[in-house]
């Protein structure tokens, strides 16, 4: 099974990152960028086939590891 | 019997970067016809990288013994004797057009290859250099390869955990489409535990460790090799990402079994990966070696023989252990976190044979792989001597002061801190001199020894005369060192030059090489490692030749210091010091940055370096330091004398009250001329005397150029050049340039 | 003092700080590997060192916060017992949950190597009894991510139990933008937990201990520590 | 208008973050993970409504600068 957990920063938390690159887009004269925030992607691949287990299993990787709940929303999508 | 899973073409061979001569050679060699993987064996052996086949007969004419030299070229790194049962490891390595393709990840595997190279002779690396040139300013892609290049420098050697404590950055229009990036490290072991790269014992087990092998890179060897087309960009070779994380955890794995006893040989994966290390192991060990790929661990599926054999992954190492150490070392790798597999075995033979599911894919005599490698004595001409200019016929469009403030604020010469900020130069907690000297210090342990080292060449000058580029590259190196009161050792140097198939380029080759070996000889300076990268050119639409990079000899020179605290540092140290100047001035504008940056003309002669007073004058500064008379010292390099004093200036925030130059000498030249084997040092006001009287003993041309104080340097006829402007000349172009400012 | 440094993989000043701790402690701390999960008995203080462990591939210091010898790092720290994170060690101890907040990209977006300031805030807590409140000290930084936020709350909440312990200033101790290289709100280089027990700073005492190298001004962090578990003892 | 460009490595790059990860997850006991890849996510605010012109704007930005078509790929989507 693959899965991919998306990481974003929550709302309000300052993106230096994200800033940096909208500046950059500017200036590089790419037109009309209001905002751009910068997050990741895990692209997982999963032994077994039951899609509630992974659904679990994923969860629970990104609670644990994946992303900073304290700065950072995630969700799980199993593609397939 | 070898079976031919693909018929050899001609333009398969042309492909590999083999000449029909060479593919003739091949079959000579073997008595028929080669399997695919075989082809790929021997281009990658056979390529300009690993068999110096252009360079070879020129490089043995460099001096590589001094009685403290303990391994000279020819292993992965040169190693040399500093005392106290400790030696003292060190190479420098290119990776110029990896780091052009992509600058993050060629920078960051540039280091990670070059510190493997030091780590795997036994040594701890205690820091790294590095020497990066730039394309103009002003090309499109010079900010984004600075930018990329430093990240990944700094991305790598940070996280890897060693300091990066000086080098050189410089631009030039001639790089525009090949910027250099040549790594440099230096690592510490003891002198009677140094590993080596020769296998010894038939039957005895090779093991792989590391990272797995993918399909990194494959071609890598041969891209170094060939010259760029317009075309390059679109071929995008496959990229090697690097791995500081692993390479930490291969450092200290490879150091744990090497101190428990376990390994009897031991070769890093580089270049050509598998098959030059396997290679080397037995051809120096004088044994076979038959390799089983089935046992190779692999990232990624479906690798043919071909793939794995030629892979560049990084941060991989081959070895041989004493058999009954295997469970040992192998616990110990596995604790790291780190791959172990017994790929193969030495074997009586002298044949390289290489197994893959089951079916035999490669027999070739080992020794003859790398011995029978093409040899060329290319043709060469040398490049024709420029004129001398005379100082009194350039013409001296502004003032003095003006002249430094902008000259301080050039590309060329402006302060590198932007750069060295991104670099963990601290670590280790040994860093006695930071970047931005002459020669970064570093204690031994816990001293009072210490090394210094440094990264030098002056391209432009090499450009108009080699032989005297070649000199001056390794007198600067030599200079630096002895500036922080450091005795000259020994060097490595990473010779960067264009297309040796011709003849011009051939040339400088040649004459770089010629100046370099005479000036290690006069001043007992010994190469012991380094390294070529040739074809550095563009071959840019409708071009019938390629553009080559202005010739590029870094030499990297390391030099040791009794007792930290007996340096010398360039900042002025008090107010009311006597500045004196050692050696003789004759304004020699000639390919300076005076007669470039500020007169607009790239011409004429460098100055010549007169080995015998250098080393005169370099000997007499390093006594001056020793015995704690001098008290601020900088060689006079890049933009003259003024640039050197103002340098001082800056870092200390003092001043001084220049005098006149002397009357026979235009002041622009006296001032801006770059005449060799200079220092300007600093002495308290009474020991001026008898340091006179010394140097008038040895024939040392001396000069009193003023005395500290104030907080500006002050020229008769001059307005004031206040340090803290001169600082604000010199700090804000980089950072400015980097953040979208003008070129 | 019974020290103990922790070596996590791709930790790589363990040795800076091990020698540091010997040198103004006259004892050799001990290395505790990650996949241990005990402390040695008697240990009075933890140290967590600068680095990349796991290479900081996810977050800084997510990885290690996981590791095993953490449980045991939490039970020490529960006892009332002294935990020292310097650079990595503070982003490991913060993603850890033992101290608040996050250490976010420089705000310049680079890594920075240089010598900075910092105002020390209080000198009452075992790890600032060597200097005097409001000293400024100068000690190396190095680091990518070292930009300390939380939200208004927490801040408010280090602020308000004076929790800061070291602030980025200028060399005569003012709060000036221009001094904090990596953006950290209210200049924050080291904060405290609320019990007073473990402290997380970004910069690098361990690295100015010694006139050679330039600057002693680190020493104090760790004579003090001495002094303060010699007194306990 | 909403966009999100998702870059990935391409396959056969080495990931040395996805394979710290892969171990992590691991030993924090998260069955059945057989391989871990990281990739970046950029949410993008743009001004206009041309949908067309975004689109192409975004291609641009990810060419630019967002990605390293040497040894990352892309996505572009524009998400309303
Ligand atoms: N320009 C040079 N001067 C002296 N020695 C050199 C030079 N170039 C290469 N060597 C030596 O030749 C040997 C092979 O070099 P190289 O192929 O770069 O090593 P590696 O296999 O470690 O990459 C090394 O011992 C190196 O020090
Ligand atoms: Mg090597």
């Amino acid at each position: 099974m693959k899965a991919r957990i998306t990481v974003t920063l929550r709302a309000g938390i300052l993106d230096p990152q994200g800033r940096a690159i909208e500046g950059a887009l500017r200036s590089l004269g790419i037109a009309g960028v209001a905002s751009v925030r910068q997050g990741k992607v895990f692209d997982i691949e999963l032994e077994g086939t039951d899609r509630g287990a992974a659904e679990a299993a994923l969860k629970d990787a990104a609670d644990k590891l994946l992303a900073n709940t304290v700065i950072e929303n995630y969700r799980v999508e199993v593609v397939g | 019997m070898i079976l031919n899973e693909l018929a050899i073409t001609p333009e398969l061979v042309a492909q590999h970067g083999l000449t029909p001569e060479e593919y003739r050679r091949i079959l000579d060699l073997i008595g028929r016809e080669p399997s695919i993987t075989e082809l790929g064996i021997f281009s990658a052996m056979w390529n300009e990288h690993c068999s110096y086949k252009s360079s070879r007969v020129h490089l043995r004419t460099l001096p590589t013994k001094a009685p403290w030299v303990i391994q000279g070229p020819g292993e992965n790194a040169g190693v040399i004797d500093i005392g106290d049962g400790l030696a003292c490891v060190f190479k420098m390595e290119s990776h110029n057009h990896p780091s052009y393709i992509e600058p993050y990840q060629g920078a960051a595997t540039g280091v990670g290859g070059i510190l493997r190279d030091v780590f795997t002779m036994g040594a701890r690396p205690i820091a790294c250099l590095n020497a990066l040139s730039f394309g103009d300013p002003k090309h499109p892609k010079t900010r984004h390869l600075v930018a990329g290049v430093v990240a990944g420098i700094g991305g790598y050697g940070n996280s890897f955990g060693v300091p990066t404590v000086g080098g050189q950055v410089r631009f030039h229009t001639r790089y525009d489409g090949n910027n250099l990036v040549n790594a440099m490290a230096v690592g510490l072991a003891e002198t009677d535990k140094i590993f080596y790269a020769a296998a010894s014992g038939v039957g005895m087990p090779i093991v792989y460790l590391g990272s797995k092998t993918g399909r990194d890179g494959i071609h890598g060897a041969s891209m170094a090799s060939a010259e760029f087309g317009a075309d390059a960009e679109e071929k995008r070779p496959t990229v090697q990402v690097g791995d500081p994380f692993s390479e930490k955890l291969l450092l200290e794995a490879c150091l744990e079994i090497m101190a428990k006893g376990c390994v009897i040989a031991i070769q890093d994966m580089g270049a050509a990966g598998l098959t030059c290390s396997a290679v080397e192991m037995g051809a120096k060990g004088g044994l076979g070696v038959t390799l089983d790929l089935d046992k190779v661990p692999c990232r990624e599926t479906a690798m043919t023989a071909y793939e794995m054999m030629l892979s560049e992954s990084q941060e991989r190492m081959l070895m041989v252990l004493k058999p009954e150490k295997e469970q040992e070392a192998e616990a110990i790798f596995r604790k790291w976190g780190l791959d172990f597999a017994v790929v193969g075995e030495t074997t009586p033979s002298m044949r390289f044979i290489v197994c893959h599911q089951g079916v035999q894919v490669v027999d070739l005599p080992i020794k003859e792989l790398g011995d029978e490698a093409p040899v060329y004595h290319r043709p060469f001409v040398e490049t024709p001597k420029p004129p001398v200019i005379r100082a009194e016929d350039v013409y001296a469009p502004v003032p003095l002061a003006e002249t430094l403030e902008t000259l301080l604020a050039t590309p060329d010469l402006c302060s590198r801190r932007w750069v060295w900020e991104q670099y963990d130069h601290v670590i280790g907690g040994n860093t006695v001199q930071r970047p931005g000297g002459d020669a970064a210090v570093v204690r031994v342990d816990e001293g009072p020894k210490a090394l210094a080292m440094t990264a030098d060449v002056t391209p432009r000058y090499c450009e108009a005369d080699p032989f005297e580029g070649g000199k001056q590259a390794v007198a600067e190196a030599w200079r630096n060192l002895t500036a922080v009161g450091a005795r000259p050792l020994a060097v490595t140097d990473n010779l960067n030059f264009g297309n040796p198939e011709r003849p011009e380029i051939m040339g400088q080759l040649v004459g770089c090489i010629r100046g370099i070996a005479e000036a290690c000889t006069a001043l007992v300076f010994p190469v012991v490692s380094g390294n070529v990268s040739l074809y550095n050119e563009t071959k840019f639409a409708g071009e019938e030749s390629g553009r080559a990079i202005l010739p590029t000899p870094t030499i990297g020179g390391v030099g040791v210091l009794d007792d930290f605290a007996i340096s010398a540092t360039l900042a002025f140290k008090a107010e009311g010091e006597a500045i004196l100047l050692v050696g003789a001035t004759q304004g020699w504008l000639g390919q300076s940055l005076y007669l470039r940056d500020i007169c607009g003309r790239e011409d004429g002669a460098p100055p010549p370096v007169d080995l015998a007073a250098e080393k005169r004058n370099g000997d007499l500064v390093r006594a001056l330091i020793g015995e704690r008379i001098a008290t601020a010292v900088h060689d006079v390099s890049d933009g003259g004398l003024l640039v050197a004093l103002a340098e001082m200036a800056m870092a200390s925030g003092i001043g001084a009250q220049l005098d006149a130059s002397p009357s026979d000498i235009p002041a622009h030249a006296f001032w801006f001329g770059e005449d060799q084997g200079r220092y300007a040092l600093t002495l308290r006001a009474n020991a001026v005397a008898a340091v006179v009287a010394r140097a008038q003993a040895a024939g040392i041309p001396l000069r009193h150029l003023g005395t500290t104080g104030g907080d500006a340097l002050t020229l008769p006829g001059e307005r004031h050049m206040l340090a803290a402007n001169l600082r604000q000349c010199s700090e804000s172009w980089l950072p400015a340039y980097m953040a979208g400012g003008p070129a | 003092m019974k020290a103990v440094v922790l070596v996590f993989p791709g930790i790589n000043r363990e040795r800076d700080m091990a020698r540091t701790l010997e040198l103004v402690a006259g004892a050799k701390p001990a290395m505790v590997w990650h996949a241990e999960r005990e402390l040695p008995a008697g240990t009075d203080l933890v140290v967590l060192p600068g680095g990349f462990s796991y290479g900081d591939y996810l977050r800084c210091g997510a990885i290690a916060a996981r590791a095993p010898i953490m449980e045991a790092v939490r039970r020490h720290a529960e006892c009332g017992r002294l935990v020292l994170g310097v650079c990595n060690g503070f982003q490991i101890l913060c993603e850890a949950g033992l101290l608040p907040g996050v250490l976010m990209r420089n705000a310049m977006l680079k890594f920075i190597c240089r010598d900075v300031y910092l105002r020390v805030e209080r000198s009452d807590t075992p790890f600032t009894r060597g200097y005097n409140a409001g000293q400024v000290i100068r000690v190396p930084v190095a680091h990518g991510e070292g930009n300390y936020i939380a939200d208004g709350a927490t801040i408010a909440r280090l602020e308000g139990e004076g929790r800061v312990l070291f602030r980025y200033a200028s060399p005569d101790g003012m709060i000036d933008p221009n001094w904090n290289h990596n953006g950290a709100i209210n200049a924050i280089a080291g904060i405290l937990n609320a019990r007073g027990n473990v402290l997380g700073m970004m910069p690098h005492p361990e690295n100015h201990v010694e006139a050679a190298m330039g600057s002693t001004d680190g020493r104090g962090l760790f004579a003090g520590l001495v002094d303060h578990l010699e007194r306990a003892a």
